[in-house]
């Protein structure tokens, strides 16, 4: 057993916990967090994958911006729920 | 020089990104000359490819396997056709039907330019990959369309149509990258040998995500739940565009790769075809049963869509002869013309009236008769009646039933005939009833642009003159076999 | 195994994850995520699957690459129609099936 | 309620799944040999590179048309009410205008870079206008840059003006050498070059224009 | 393409190309509707008479082209086809005058005489339809084109009653195509001809050619308005009463009858049909029809479902004729095909008087109207004793032919049958002349809206075309051994058309 395969089966395991945690857990905050983790871990993935070009794109794209559109939307969308209540 | 194949792709590609910069609203009379040159360099395509027959192009000048090839055939050339002889009545009715101002009309032309190419696309590329990127460019782009300036309900409808859309295409792409494993192309040309019935286990499950993904994407019952919703929802010009073309796109795909590479498949598992059979004639009868339930009028004609898409979907069993192959065509044919009429003619009443319920027809046939002939002129085509595309198109897949002993499928036919005919005559019979002047709920008609009742009626005739002569394009169909 | 076989097989599992979270899941921006597992699902097995031998093959890389930029396209369309909806109805969950 | 289904199904797919991709046999066809042998006429040396703008390049077209299609999806989503330009709350903190100052410049540095090496190393113009993407975004979360409103004329055309020039590249090659997109040998490197500058630009407007757009519709309407 | 080509299609355009401009025509453009109608229909009938001419030298009229690869379009004009053009034909003439007087200042007229026009362009392509594809083409085309005119009215009588004949009609077309492509699928092709077609198959297909029979006859059968198909044919009686006279009475019945007609002769053969013992049960259904509608004809007060009730049974002495195996009895039927046209558009325009006139719309309201409206009630009168078989009349000669025809072909069973009939017709239609002509008038009329001028009950657009097919009436019974006579063409088509020995 050699350390790359090792390092292969963390990065697996942890791709899928982070995904399927993504999906399940309660908090929204959360699960978006998760999410820009689980797209730092593809990153590495395709760098084990000997794919640097995806891995830079995965970065700025897949982490990136998906999670800064992500996240601007969730800090809309909670602006605007908190405005609602503060009208209540 | 010049070459209409590559064209038909580049000139949507140019129109729609000229379009965008020009401004919100702009970009109608380009497109229409546009769309102009397009249907002439399809009729250019027809007489090549009628001449040399199957006509490819390797993009790069690389050929597959290495680069990207197109390929036109006498099919892929019969859907281009039928997408541009579509588009080009439809974008001068769009030009009169979205006023200066309407919201829903502010980015119409750069997404209309952005769809067509795909579709054009879609028909000619001759790599899986390839067409992953030009199904997602109709995908998006029709999402784009339907929910362009709408309301709540139009924004949850495209929005259901957008997941259903990317499961579709997820599944599509899942299973390329299953076929590029076990085979290392994507090239059709070059996968259509390889494929034998001893295919690995990965290709069968490629085979099955892709029948499931480009059944989702045609609204192949039961997949049919977000099409009433986004078809019904958007503006008229939308609505029909989506009909009429959109979704003979994902069937289109189906067929080719059910012919093409994956003949070493189908052809062994002969039971296979009954699959989509079968849920093509329960989409018949349940989307006919729904649209003579329906109340609003656009409501009916896209739950008719989801029947009449059923009609595609018969001739997988019988995909031996080629009789069946030609039904098809015929079908999707005489389903997108008159399907683009009716939603045009929906168009018109709703705008006429100011109202969406069959219920506040009556009098339409005194009001507009030519946009309730137009409706009946389809209408009589959706139902099968002659003389009419549908007609021919009801005739060829019967007699390739019964040819193959397959009498469920005629009788599926037949009664699917006598269903569209409850709910066309539903709303044929509304607008010709006489509600008395002083009634409280007689709908009052705007004057409307006589542009949007012809173009409509155009369509609607069409439709029903090709009942009259079929033969060429009988017969352009069977120069086949691109892949 | 190879770690492209590896991960073809995380990428199987998280292809399934993501279509049964667009099939199950009611909330929109946790549906969009799920979407987003199943594209990377999808690329993981395209590349790593053609990788199972241990070889780089810049082919599906390439296409990876394609893919990952229509999948941020599609997501932020989704995100712009779930804001707009939320814009309008103040909900984050489709409503019920209306079918008429 | 479909969860029962869906859940079991899924799970028997994976198995499925799995068991048949481990027992796979090697393809028939390898296209590397291919790739390495006409990496020289490509006109670039990176072979990821080559793939996506000269074997592919067809594909990398269609993709920016997608692209730019979902952002024009998304201004025709969005409503378009003139609302007050988002000052962003940030304001009151004077370290991040700061670092925005300091770093969008240094990232269009980091772009430039990235675009040249896409030739020879991994980058290329989606990573470099991932980057400058990534400035914009930066300078907008630091207040320094408001969130786009209805785009004025100039950035339409920016945003269309490297999809366009890709496509009226392809379309000269149509004409003069006879295939969509073929490069001649001796060009193929300035071409691509030339179709990579203009997408890195058009490509950091987009992606930034995703998020700008998006993020200046708080979606408050009535 | 050469003249001979052209004429039928000539035939057809004669009334499509009006029909079509016509419905593009403002509606206050009177006076340029009524000259395309009338030169429409007086070119088609110029044409028919050419056409009949031709024929009678031996001259071939026919035009096809492929719709489908292996699928023609075909028109062939051949005598049979002619009886029922030319009886089209001319009463299309004489049904557009009196329309124009009908509708005199209705709504929707460009829309009533457009889709007329189109109803008589597909009776036209019914009758010189050269295979079965041409024959349910345009028999479903009759469909459409009366629907519009059956629902004319706009009221939701209007409209129940054109959804009763839809249904019926797209039922029995649906039937009919099946049976249809049924046959193409054994044959290859659908073509008439004089002999029959199926009897080269393998008599193994004999099964299958006898449940083809029975789609091809319920399919034209609903249009025969044989019983119990006929349930549409009362209900349809809300169109307005030249639609009635001329598509109920005349066209789309006809075109059922007519149907039956090519099916037994120029798909089976009659020879072959009687081999497979098919023509039995066909006349057994005729005489049924025949009896069960004069008995519910008895019971209507409404004079226009008599009428209604009366045709079924009529139409079905056709049926009755053909299924009789034998020369006579075909000639009986051919010839009854014309004969009855012209009496029963009689009473049509007559009931269409009295309800136009006076509002006269049942039979117990018609007391003494014959003083009111003398010439009317004398048309009337002689179309009713025609259909009573009254000598002198054209009834009298198709009775006698068919009841010949039974006794020729031994079936005595059918001689009872038509002799009920005629006690029945009788039973229905002299209460009625009774009335009108003895008893006393009990005024006012239901609702009188046009005033009597001098001679004129009525208008004279109204009055002209009835005392015209009276006239005809008696004109074809008194010469029916003439030699323009229907009767003299039924015989040429039994002898030179289906090699029958006529007497």
């Amino acid at each position: 057993m050699s350390l790359g395969l090792g390092f292969d089966l963390l990065l697996a395991a942890s791709l899928l916990w982070s995904g399927w945690r993504a999906l399940s857990t309660p908090r929204l905050d959360r699960a978006l967090v998760l999410f820009i983790a689980f797209g730092l871990l593809m990153t590495l993935t395709w760098a084990r994958l000997a794919a640097p070009d995806i891995a830079l794109a995965e970065a700025a794209i897949g982490a990136g911006l998906t999670g800064a559109l992500l996240l601007d939307a969730f800090g809309a969308l909670q602006a605007k729920r908190a405005e609602a209540e503060a009208k209540k | 020089m010049t070459d209409p194949l590559v064209w038909l792709i580049l000139l949507p590609l140019t129109w729609a990104s000229l379009a965008f910069p020009s401004g919100p609203g702009r970009g109608a009379w380009l497109a229409i000359a546009a769309l102009g040159v397009q249907l002439m360099l399809v009729l250019l395509l027809v007489v090549d490819v009628t001449e040399s027959g199957i006509l490819v192009r390797a993009v790069g000048g690389w050929g597959a396997p290495l680069g990207i090839d197109l390929a036109a055939d006498g099919l892929s050339v019969a859907m281009l056709l039928l997408t541009q002889v579509i588009a080009l009545p439809l974008a001068i009715y769009a030009r009169s039907y979205f006023s200066a101002t309407a919201p829903e009309g502010k980015y119409f032309w750069p997404l209309c330019g952005f769809l067509l190419a795909g579709l054009n696309g879609l028909y000619l590329s001759a790599d899986l990959f390839n067409l992953y990127v030009t199904l997602e460019l109709v995908g998006l782009a029709a999402v784009g369309l339907v929910a362009a300036g709408g309301g709540a309900r139009q924004i949850a409808a495209a929005l259901r149509y957008l997941f259903a859309m990317l499961l579709g295409s997820g599944a599509y792409l899942l299973a390329v990258a299953l076929i590029y494993a076990a085979y290392g192309t994507v090239s059709m040309k070059t996968l259509a040998p390889l494929i034998t019935a001893e295919a690995p286990v990965v290709i069968w499950l490629a085979g099955g995500l892709m029948l499931a993904g480009l059944m989702l994407k045609t609204a192949l019952f039961p997949f049919h739940f977000w099409l009433p919703p986004a078809h019904g929802g958007a503006s008229a010009p939308v609505s029909a565009l989506l009909s009429a073309l959109v979704v003979k796109a994902s069937f289109y795909l189906l067929l080719r790769l059910w012919l093409g590479p994956f003949a070493g498949l189908t052809a062994g598992a002969g039971l296979l075809g009954w699959l989509p059979a079968t849920l093509g004639a329960l989409a018949i009868l349940w989307g006919s049963c729904q649209a003579i339930r329906a109340q609003r009028i656009k409501m009916l004609i896209a739950y008719s869509t989801v029947a009449q898409l059923g009609y595609l979907f018969l001739i997988f069993p019988l995909l031996t002869g080629e009789a069946a192959l030609r039904a098809g065509i015929m079908q999707a044919f005489a389903h997108g013309l008159a399907k683009a009429a009716m939603f045009m003619t929906a168009g018109v009443l709703i705008k006429a009236t100011g109202q969406d319920r069959v219920d506040s027809l009556a009098g339409a046939a005194q009001q507009l008769p030519l946009t309730m002939f137009a409706f009946g002129l389809a209408g009589v085509t959706l139902t099968g009646l002659p003389p009419s595309a549908g007609f021919l198109a009801k005739w060829q897949l019967i007699e390739a039933a019964m040819a193959q002993g397959a009498w469920i499928i005629a009788v599926v036919v037949l009664v699917g005939g006598l269903l569209a005919a409850g709910y066309v005559f539903r709303v044929l019979r509304q607008g010709f009833l006489l509600v008395p002047a002083t009634s409280a709920d007689t709908s009052v008609f705007h004057p409307l642009p006589r542009t949007l009742e012809w173009m409509a009626l155009l369509l609607a005739a069409a439709s029903v003159l090709l009942g009259l002569r079929g033969v060429e394009l009988m017969e352009l169909v069977s120069l086949g076999g691109a892949v | 195994m190879t770690s492209g076989l590896l991960f073809a097989c995380v990428g199987a599992l998280l292809f399934v994850m993501g279509v049964s979270g667009v099939l199950l899941i009611r909330h929109l921006l946790r549906r969009i995520l799920a979407f987003n597992l199943m594209g990377s699902g999808a690329f993981l097995v395209l590349v790593g699957l053609a990788q199972r031998h241990g070889v780089a093959d810049p082919v599906p890389q390439a296409m990876v690459l394609t893919g990952i930029v229509v999948a941020v396209a599609a997501t932020a369309l989704a995100l712009a129609l779930v804001r707009r909806l939320h814009a309008l109805t103040g909900k984050l969950e489709p409503p019920e099936a209306d079918d008429d | 309620m479909k969860r029962p289904v869906v859940i079991p199904a899924a799970l028997l797919f994976a198995v499925v799944l799995i068991l048949a991709m481990v027992d796979l046999a090697p393809p028939a066809l390898d296209l590397r040999p291919l790739v390495a042998a006409n990496l020289a006429s490509s006109g670039v040396a990176h072979p990821v590179t080559a793939v996506l703008l000269n074997y592919r390049a067809y594909d990398t077209l269609l993709e920016i048309g997608v692209l730019l299609l979902a952002l024009v999806a998304i201004l025709a989503v969005s409503e378009s009410v003139p609302t007050t330009s988002s000052t962003s709350a940030t304001s009151s903190d004077l370290l991040l205008p700061m670092l925005g100052r300091i770093a969008a410049p240094v990232m269009v540095v980091v772009a430039v870079y990235l675009l040249s090496a896409g030739t020879s190393a991994p980058g290329g113009a989606f990573q470099a206008g991932a980057v400058l993407a990534a400035a914009a975004v930066l300078l907008h979360l630091t207040g320094l840059l408001p969130g786009w409103r209805q785009p004025g004329v100039s950035l339409r055309w920016g945003l269309a003006g490297g999809f366009l020039l890709f496509v009226g590249v392809g379309a000269i090659l149509l004409l003069v050498e006879g295939d969509l997109l073929r490069y001649p040998p001796d060009h193929a490197g300035v071409l691509i070059f030339l179709i990579e500058s203009g997408l890195t630009l058009s490509l950091g407007l987009i992606l930034a224009g995703l998020f700008l757009f998006l993020s200046h519709d708080k979606g408050d309407v009535g | 393409m050469t003249l001979n080509e052209a004429m039928p299609l000539a035939v057809l355009a004669s009334s499509l190309l009006p029909g079509l401009i016509i419905f593009l025509l403002p509606e206050a453009w009177i006076g340029r509707r009524t000259v395309l109608n009338l030169s429409g229909a007086v070119a088609k009938l110029v044409l028919v008479g050419v056409l009949l001419v031709g024929v009678q030298g031996g001259v071939d009229y026919g035009f096809g082209y492929a719709v489908l690869p292996g699928l023609d379009l075909l028109f062939k004009v051949d005598a049979l086809g002619l009886l029922f053009m030319g009886l089209s034909a001319s009463l299309w003439l004489l049904t557009t005058l009196y329309a124009i007087g009908y509708l005199e200042g209705a709504p929707q007229r460009s829309r009533f005489f457009g889709f007329f026009s189109l109803c008589v362009t597909a009776t036209m392509g019914i009758a010189m339809a050269g295979n079965l594809f041409t024959f349910f083409i345009f028999y479903e085309l009759l469909t459409l084109s009366t629907f519009p005119l059956v629902v004319h009215r706009g009221n939701d009588k209007a409209m129940n009653g054109g959804t009763v004949y839809l249904a019926y009609t797209l039922a029995g077309g649906a039937l009919l195509l099946i049976g249809i492509i049924w046959l193409h699928q054994l044959l290859g092709h659908g073509d008439f001809a004089h002999a029959g077609i199926v009897t080269d198959l393998d008599p193994t297909y004999d099964g299958q050619l006898k449940i083809i029979f029975l789609l091809l006859i319920v399919g034209v059968g609903v249009k025969a308005a044989i019983v119990p198909l006929h349930g549409w044919l009362p209900q349809a009686m809300v169109a307005p009463a030249p639609v009635s006279a001329l598509l109920h009475a005349v066209a789309v019945v006809k075109a059922g009858a007519f149907g039956v007609i090519r099916i037994v002769y120029e798909i089976y053969g009659i020879e072959f049909a009687h081999t497979l013992h098919l023509l039995t049960p066909l006349a057994m259904a005729a005489a049924v029809t025949i009896i069960w509608g004069s008995l519910r004809a008895l019971f209507q007060d409404d004079l226009k479902k008599r009428l209604a009730y009366s045709t079924v049974s009529q139409v079905s002495y056709i049926v009755l004729g053909v299924a009789l195996f034998g020369p006579v009895g075909t000639v009986g039927g051919l010839v009854h095909l014309v004969h009855q046209g012209i009496m029963k558009i009689t009473l049509f325009f007559c009931a269409g008087n009295y309800a136009e006139t006076l509002g006269i719309h049942k039979v117990s309201e018609m007391n003494g109207v014959g003083r009111r409206m003398p010439l009317t009630t004398l048309a009337f009168g002689v179309a009713a004793l025609g259909m009573m078989g009254v000598p002198l009349t054209a009834g009298a000669i198709s009775k006698g032919w068919l009841i010949e025809g039974a006794r020729a072909a031994d079936m005595n069973w059918a001689i009872w049958v038509l002799w009920t009939s005629s006690l029945l017709n009788a039973a229905y239609f002299l209460p009625i002349l009774w009335r009108a002509g003895f008893r006393q008038t009990a005024p006012p009329w239901p609702a009188e809206q046009l005033a009597r001028h001098g001679w004129r009950e009525t208008a004279w657009l109204l009055l002209l075309p009835p005392l015209v097919t009276a006239a005809a009436t008696l004109a074809v019974g008194i010469l029916a051994t003439s030699e323009f006579s229907p009767l003299a063409w039924a015989q040429f088509i039994a002898r030179n058309e289906y090699r029958l020995v006529v007497p």
